[in-house]
Parts: C-alpha cells; structure tokens; sequence
C-alpha cells in the first residue's frame, strides 16, 4: 500500500481528518439532525418510528453532501489539483480516489452510526437492519453522484451552493429506494427496493470517475 | 470566422422562418383558446375542464424541452457543434417556465379536483423534480463565467440528468404505488375536448420554437458583442 | 529521456481572446529558457499549455523523448516538474507530509531529509505548513520540483518571494538539471542569474 | 447609501448572487429538502402534515447554515478581511453587515418561499401562517448564532466543516420554539412558543456583532 | 497628516516562537525603509504588526500625528495603505467594481478611471477579475492602495509579478508617495529603485 493511488487516498483521508474531525463532523451532522426532527416534530414514537426511514436518509445524504464541495475544491484552488494531474495517476483514477476517500470519510462512518440513530426514533429490529443495509449498499452512489457534482461545480470560487442542487435531484432514486427498504422492512414486504438500490449504486459508482475526470479536465483548461 | 459559420446560417434560416413561425402559433393558440371555451362543461367536472387546454401542452412540451437540451447537449459533446451549446442554453429557461406553468396549473386544477393544491402523486412530484434539474442545469450555465467552459459543463450535466431522469421518473412510480394512489382521471377522452387539446398542444409548440428560435438569435449576436469587447480588452 | 521539445505555430486563446499566435521555439536537452514579456501577455498560459493543460488554440507542441515524440497533452504532462504560482501546499499537513506525499505520488525513492536540507526546511520538518512564511513555501515547492524527478520543468517566477540565498539556489538546481540532460522553462521577470536563452512574448 | 457600511452590505449581496444564484440556491435547497422528505416518508399528506414544522424548521435552518461558512472564509482566504479591517468601519460594524447580508440573501427569502412549501405538506391556513411567522422572527437569530460560528471557525482552511457541529445546538431553541408554534397553531393552542423566539431572536442578533467582531480580531491575530 | 512612525523594543511571537525582538526604528513623514532579511526572518509579521493586526509580544509601535500621538493597534489601521501577500481581489467581481467596492468602503472621492488608466488596467476595466494573470492582480493592488488615501504605506513584496513597467511605477508612485509626505515600509528582497533607509532583520 505505498503506490501512488494510495498515498492520494491516504492523504485525502488525513486532510479530512485534520480540517476538523472528519468522519466525526459528517457524524455530528448526522446525529444533530436526527436530534432536531424530534425536537421539530415532537415524541410520539408511534410517528417518528413511520418516519424514521425518509429522514435518516436525508440527513445521510445532506450529512454526505457537507463535505462534497471540498472534495476537489481545495486541491483545485491552492494548486494541488495541477500537479496531482501531472502525476502517474490518470485522473480518472484520481477521481476514484477521491471518491472513495469521501466514501470512506463519510458514507461508511453514517452507515455504522445509524442503527444508534434509529434507536432515537423508535424503530424496528428490521427496520434497523434494513436501514443499516441500505445505507451500506446506497452511500457510494451518494458519493459517487455528488463526486461528479463536485467535479462540475470547480472553477466557481463558491460553487458550494448548486452542488446540492444539481446532486440531490439525481439523489432522489437512492432516498426513495432506500427509504422505501426501510418502510417495506417495517411493512414485512419485500418490496425489492435494496435490489433496484444496488443496481442504481453500482451504476453510479462505474459512472463517476469518468465523468468526474472529464470535468476536472475541463476546468484545468479553464 | 469558420466558428462563426454555422450561426451564421442559423441567422439567416431562421430570420426568414420566424415570422411564419410566430404566426402559425398565434393563429393555433388563438383557435385552440376559442375552441376550449366553446367546449360543454365536463359532466364530471365543469369548466373547470377548460383548464386542461393550457395544462397537458404545457407539461408536454416541458418533458420535451428537456430531451431537446439532451440532445443539444450531445452534438455539443462529440461534434463540437458551435450552435448546439446556444441551443441546449436557450432552451433551457422556457423549458423550466413551461414546467413551472404545469405545475401552476395543475395545481390549480387540482384544488377543485382533488381539493388539494398539491397531492404526492408519482407524476406530480417527477415533474417536480424535473423542475429542480431545469433550475440547476441553468444555474450551472450561469455561474461558469467561462462561455466555452460552461457549455461543456453544463453539456455534461444535461447527459448524466437525461441518464437519471427516467430513473428518477420510473422510482418516483414505483414509491408511491407503494403506499396509496391518487387516480388521475385516465384514458378516453371525447372528441369535443381531444380537438381543442391537440390544436392547443400544437400552438404550445409553436410558441414553444419561435421564443426558442428568438432566444437562440439574441444569444448569438450576445457572444459576438462579447467576443469583441473580450478581444480588445 | 526527452531529447528535445518543439513548439510548431503555437496559438492560445483565453475565453474569446487570443493571447498569442504563430509561436515557433524549440529547446533541445540540457537546455534552459526564458519566458519573457509585459504583464498579461500570456506567459502562464504559455506554461499552462506546454503542460498540457490548456489544448492549443491551434499548432502543437511534441515533446521528442528516446521513446518517440509525443504531442498528446496528458502523455506529456507524465514527464513536467511543475512550479506554479499557486503553491500547492496543504496548511494542515507538515512540511515532511506535505513532501512524503508528493514523493509517493509520483513514485519517487528519494529521500525526504537531505532534500529538506538543501532548500533550508530542515528544521521546519514538524511545522505544519501553514506557518510558512512567503520565501519557505516557495522552498518547499522546489523541494518538490527536485522529488518529482521529471526531465521537463516548467516554472512561473521560480524567483518570486525568494531572499538571495534562495535566488542563488535556485540558479543552482537549475543548472544542475539542465548539465543532468533536462530543460527548463521558466517565466520571469528577474534575472535567472543562469545561461538561458530567451524567448519573449510581444502582445498578440 | 453609499456610506462604507453601505458599500459592504451591497457587495457581500452582490458576491452572493454572483456566486451562482445567491438567495436562489438557499431557496432551491429549502425545497429540495422539502421534497426530499416526503420522498422518504410517503405520501401521506395527513402525516406530513403533522411533521411539516419540524421537518421545515429544520430545512431552513440548514439551508441557511449552507452559505455561513463563506461568511468570512472567503475574505479570510484571500486577504480581503485584511482590507476590511483596515477600512473606517469598525469590526462590529463590519460583523452587522455581514449578518445582514446574510439574512437577506437566505432567511427572508426562505421565510418568503415557506407558505409555498406549507401547501406542499398540506399544511393548514393557520400552520401556515404560524410557520411563516415563525421563520420570519427565528431566520435573523440563524444568521445571528450562525455569523458567530463562521467567525470562531475562520483560521481553519476547512472549517465549514466544523460550523454545523458549533451552530446547530445552539440553534435548538429556535428550532423547538419555531416548530412548537407551528404545532400549536395546528391544535389551536397559544403556547407562548413565538414570545419565547422573538426573545432568542433579539438576544442573538445584539449580541452576535461583539462576539462575531472579537473571534476576527482573534484569527487576523494568527 | 502623519509625522513620525517609532518602534521601541518590539518583539514579536508567532505561535511559541519568538521571531524578533529588541526592535527599534523611526521613520519620519516623507522618508521609505526598506524592510529585509532571510526567508521568515520576520518581515511580513514585522508589517502585520504594524498594521495593529498582531499585538505586540512586548514594546510598542507609535504613529506620531498632528492630532497625537497613537499606539492602540486598531486606530493605527485607519491610517495604513495595505498591500499584502494576498490579493484580497474577488474573482466575481469586474476590475471596475472591484476598485469602486473600496474606494467607497474607504470612503474616497476618487475618480476610477484616470487611475486604472495609470496602472494599464483601463481596457480591462469590466473583465472579471478571475482572469487577470499575476501581474495585472498586482496592479490592481497598487490602484486600491492609491484609492485608499491612506498615510501610511504597508507594502509586502510589492514588485513581485510585476513586469519592468510595473516596477518603475510602483517605484514611481511609491516616490510620489513620500515626496507629499506619506510614509512607505516595505518588505522586499529586490532592489526597490527608491531612496530609502533599511532596516535589516536578522534570526533571533
Ligand atoms: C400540480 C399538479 C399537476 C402536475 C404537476 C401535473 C403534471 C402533468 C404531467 C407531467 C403530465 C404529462 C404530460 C405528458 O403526457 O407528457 C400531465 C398530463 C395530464 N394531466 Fe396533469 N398534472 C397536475 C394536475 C392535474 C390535475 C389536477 C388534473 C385533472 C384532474 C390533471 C390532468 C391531466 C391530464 C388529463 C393529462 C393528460 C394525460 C395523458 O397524457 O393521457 N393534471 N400532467
Ligand atoms: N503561528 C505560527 N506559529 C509558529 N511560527 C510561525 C507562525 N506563523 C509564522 N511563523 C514563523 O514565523 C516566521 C516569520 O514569518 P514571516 O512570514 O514574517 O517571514 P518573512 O520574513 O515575511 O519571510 P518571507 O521572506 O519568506 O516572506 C517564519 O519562520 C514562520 O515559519
Ligand atoms: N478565461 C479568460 N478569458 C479571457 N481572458 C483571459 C482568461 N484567462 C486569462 N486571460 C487573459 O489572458 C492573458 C494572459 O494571461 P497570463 O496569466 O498567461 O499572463 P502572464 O504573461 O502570465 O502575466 P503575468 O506576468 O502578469 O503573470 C491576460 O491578459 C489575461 O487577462
Ligand atoms: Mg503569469
Ligand atoms: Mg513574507
């Protein structure tokens, strides 16, 4: 593990570390909103247990999305993004490994807090499982859409804010197949919503360094 | 001088096509008026019916819009076709008001309806989100000052949205058939209302070119006064 | 090994501006040279271009190695030791990470410490880069350079914020990677205190 | 108008609707959220009614927490908060603007679209009105409590990242004041919710300038 | 109107370092000091301390006045020209909006256009600032630290990326600076072209 494609995927995952926690801060995120829906919409269980599906899995995606607009920003803005060009790496590689690094920083991170999340909200045993699930197998297209997202959005000194919204349009597909898993766990049916949920992660993952390599390249010509 | 080429022609064609073009679309949008006000109230559902004659063209020509800007998008991707950057740009704004007209006036029609303005009906809440990739795609246009640069980013987003949008279309049906359904009035309609509907979605078509043809020429002459002012700066 | 490089009616265009035109240059290994001319008159671009960043207008520019000339844009940029403007620098890591880093992302076997030493970061090893003042930053962007063992170096105001120990050092580097076989194109305004020849941009 | 205060209100609104769409892209992910949930939740416009406060709520609250982090990053980043400084105004003043901005290009606009966004929950006239109110008194204390944030964080080169985790506590209150008014008003209670916002309200927005104005004393420092 | 700048027994701390101490200099209206030294000997903190950014770990600065002598760091920064390291320039904005921003926030009545004239940026005027390249950012620096009207000239490396043009009439206008009574400390490794007393830094 020293080549190339590692050292770049190490150092991503340090530098998000280091600018303040990381996986910790996309965690933090993810837990306050949890704790601010209740707060919003009251403790009847019984109600927040119903909704419990669609919104940890939009505060998965938003607490994803935090972090996107750094994922090449920075490298591109202080000159780093010229000379990890230059390196061996192609950049579709280096979109791949930026994706996983942010896969790795956040995706992964939520899918592990959230059955503790779940608690908060009075779900299921299964409906726990099936959100743990369906984070685990939604979160890298999370990544994936919103690398590419972030890819286009590289030359606006403050593009942060159309990131969200040129990425969560795409996103509805995951929020429904996944929250659809939840409520179809909850509902003991088996909707086959984690199968369509993979099939459109999968995709989303091919899809993604080509398109983001594209981008970057356009915007290193800019 | 061979950039300019093919906008070039584009002027002179359409110069010449845009005053039959704005004709034939107000003579339409003028019968197909008439004509839906003439028509006998819906035994179900009054004159309310009436409002479907500006509705279902207007939602129509906004899916189309998109598929058009996808197209666009292509030519300008792989051929590098000067006009088709121009094209998918000035498509795009008219696309996202004519979805914002069927929004408004689906919900309008809604509320006596269904007594609600706004139900999450699959159809309702995909074109909602083809709303959202309207205002994006136009928001990426605009904040990349770089002309060249934003074409073909926003070229690059107009093709992974057309990838998404049936995906997003096809989700959207599968959720809510999940939990209750809203039922649409589906199916035959009478030929009272089905001429009047097609003259109209007709004249929403037309209407549809000429401010597209319009935006695309006011464009052109932008980029070169641009370009000008660019070059000797 | 690069033999040479050949620039064939070079023409850059900026947005709807054309910066320059009908550039011919060619510098042979072992060669260094000089990008001069007026503020804005495209010697960034130029450096953009020839690293394959910026596609030419029209023209091209081949890059003739001992394994045959490559004029793709990305192939060449695989040989470009690059000292931009921006410097490139993390202010969360260290200056040891920071150079260990790039050392491994370009499949470099050098040896971080003697490096540190020869541009004067040695103490500064620990430091987290964001306390490097103007001057040490540009040192380690020449650590750096020297880590990333390519043949062809592009460098924008290598000079810039440098004290003149560092300008001597620089001049040094320089010549010491064109007696090694490689080339050198730097735009400046200062100078180079080195044998160049020089290539100066008149506004298009 | 063209006093320096003026002067820096105008270019901070004019830099935000720059940055590709400013209040617009608040706006645009403010209903994306709001679409988003039911997206999640189902269709069921009787539940949705019931959560649309909290959800809302705290839809707007991240919608304006979006931009903060460019609040004075930006100016930070390139030298220009040094200009500032420097200038007649002092940093207190220089805080106020920036606050004001700020809520101008998010939490008006946002408390402008809310009505729009109560029909699409099926919210009733009264939770409407209640929920328009509401963000209208507790949008200026986001901005107020969120400005403090984004001046504490400045010397982090990513410290957007860390904001939300230092904002969003200290946002509850209003957003259980908030949504509690909703709620109320729903199930015709006068629960006294919008009192205790308005005191939130004035207590951040007063205190928010010294405290903004102190931590950018601290990070030109550094 | 300024009439003396005095520095006693400064000493200045940067995280736990000590940078310099025991410095003491005066300069009087109408008379430019040339700050030097090695690469993070000091100089920028040396400017930022001046400007009342950084307190100072020990002694003190004083801007002696015709209305009284000022010590206290914020008020001292009503009086001071800036041009820094960074450019503090918004790519958004256009170069004319961009000089108009400051020169209303700084609350001066001066006419734009003759001054970006004077800097050669007049043709640029409504270009985005994005675009400008290194030198032509500088220049508009220079335009912003005229607008100010300020006394007191802080300046840290003002020739770099400046062509010979540039450099003359930084030299130029830095002189015209002094002559109606301003004072210019500037922190440079080049050769400023400018009568001027230096002030040497040297590692603590
Ligand atoms: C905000 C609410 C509404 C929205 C967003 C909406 C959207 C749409 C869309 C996207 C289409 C598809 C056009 C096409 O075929 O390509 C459509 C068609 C249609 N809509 Fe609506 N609609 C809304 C409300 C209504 C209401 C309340 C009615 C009447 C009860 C209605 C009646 C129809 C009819 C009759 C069609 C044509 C159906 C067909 O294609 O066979 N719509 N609408
Ligand atoms: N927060 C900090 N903690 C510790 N050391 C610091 C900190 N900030 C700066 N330094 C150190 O203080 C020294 C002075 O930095 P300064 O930027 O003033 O140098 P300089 O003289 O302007 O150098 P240059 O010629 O390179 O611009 C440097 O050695 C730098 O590493
Ligand atoms: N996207 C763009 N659109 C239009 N013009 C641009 C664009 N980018 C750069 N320019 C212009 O291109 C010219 C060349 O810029 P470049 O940075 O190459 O100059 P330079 O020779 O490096 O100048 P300097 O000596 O100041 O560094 C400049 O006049 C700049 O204003
Ligand atoms: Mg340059
Ligand atoms: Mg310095």
């Amino acid at each position: 593990m020293s080549g190339p494609f590692a050292s770049l995927l190490s150092r991503d995952l340090r530098l998000a570390a280091r600018s303040g926690g990381g996986a910790a801060l996309a965690l933090a995120f993810f837990a306050l909103v949890a704790t601010l829906v209740p707060l919003g919409v009251g403790s009847d269980l019984h109600l927040l247990s119903r909704i419990a599906g669609g919104v940890l899995w939009v505060g998965a995606v938003l607490a994803a999305l935090l972090s996107l607009d750094r994922l090449y920003q920075g490298d591109f803005d202080d000159g780093s993004l010229d000379l990890i060009a230059l390196s061996p790496l192609s950049l579709e590689q280096v979109a791949l490994a930026k994706l996983l690094a942010h896969w790795l920083s956040t995706g992964l991170p939520l899918t592990l807090l959230s059955p503790l999340l779940a608690l908060l909200f009075g779900l299921s045993g299964q409906g726990t499982w099936a959100l743990f699930v369906s984070l685990l197998i939604g979160t890298p297209a999370v990544s994936a859409v919103g690398a590419i997202g972030a890819s286009l959005t590289l030359s606006l000194k403050r593009g942060g804010l159309i990131l969200p919204l040129i990425v969560l349009p795409l996103l509805a597909p995951a929020v429904i197949f996944g929250a659809g898993a939840v409520s179809g766990a909850l509902d003991h049916l088996s909707n086959g919503a984690l199968g369509l949920l993979s099939a459109f992660s999968v995709a989303a993952v091919l899809l993604s360094p080509f398109a983001a390599a594209a981008c970057v390249r356009l915007n290193l010509a800019g | 001088m061979f950039r300019y080429a093919n906008p070039a022609m584009f002027m002179r064609l359409s110069g010449a096509l845009l005053p039959w073009v704005c004709g034939a679309a107000v003579i339409a949008l003028a019968a197909g008026l008439y004509l839906g006000f003439q028509v006998p109230p819906d035994y179900q559902q009054g004159m309310t019916v009436t409002i479907m004659f500006v509705h279902v063209p207007a939602a129509i020509v906004a899916e189309s819009a998109y598929g058009l800007i996808a197209i666009a998008s292509l030519f300008s991707l792989v051929w590098r076709h000067p006009l088709a950057d121009t094209a998918a740009r000035a498509a795009a704004p008219l696309g996202a008001v004519f979805t914002a007209l069927g929004l408004i006036t689906g919900s309008l029609w809604g509320r006596p309806m269904w007594g609600a303005y706004w139900v999450w009906d699959a159809r309702l809440t995909s074109f909602l989100l083809l709303l959202f990739l309207y205002l994006g795609y136009i928001a990426l246009w605009n904040a990349i000052e770089d002309e060249a640069r934003a074409a073909r980013a926003a070229a690059i987003l107009a093709l992974i949205g057309a990838v998404n949008l049936p995906i997003i279309k096809f989700s959207v049906d599968w959720w809510n058939t999940l939990h209750q359904g809203e039922s649409i009035l589906s199916g035959k309609i009478a030929p009272v209302f089905l001429w009047p509907l097609l003259i109209m979605a007709l004249a929403y078509m037309l209407l549809f070119a000429a401010l597209w043809m319009v935006r695309i020429r006011t464009e052109i002459v932008n980029r070169r006064a641009r370009g000008l002012m660019q070059r000797t700066a | 090994m690069i033999t040479s490089l050949a620039a064939e009616k070079l023409a850059c265009v900026r947005g709807e501006r054309r910066v320059f035109a009908d550039l011919d240059f060619h510098v042979a290994a072992g060669q260094a040279l000089v990008v001069e001319g007026a503020n804005g008159v495209g010697k960034t671009s130029l450096l953009r271009l020839i690293a394959g960043f910026l596609p030419p207008a029209s023209g091209r520019v081949t890059l003739n190695t001992d394994r045959g000339a490559i004029s793709d844009g990305e192939e060449r940029g695989r040989l470009v030791g690059w000292l931009g403007h921006q410097d490139g620098i993390k202010p969360q890591l260290s200056v040891g990470e920071q150079l260990e880093f790039f050392a491994q992302l370009y499949g470099a076997r050098d040896v971080i410490g003697p490096l540190l030493e020869r541009v004067g970061l040695s103490r500064q090893r620990d430091f987290p880069c964001r306390y490097l003042s103007a001057g040490q930053k540009k040192r380690l962007g020449l650590a750096r350079l020297i880590v990333s063992g390519r043949g062809l170096w592009l460098l924008d105001e290598p000079l810039a914020a440098l004290d003149t120990a560092g300008r001597a050092l620089t001049a040094e580097l320089m010549s010491a990677h064109c007696a090694a076989g490689g080339i050198v194109i730097a735009a400046t305004h200062d100078a180079l205190g080195l044998e160049a020849r020089s290539l100066r941009l008149e506004a298009a």
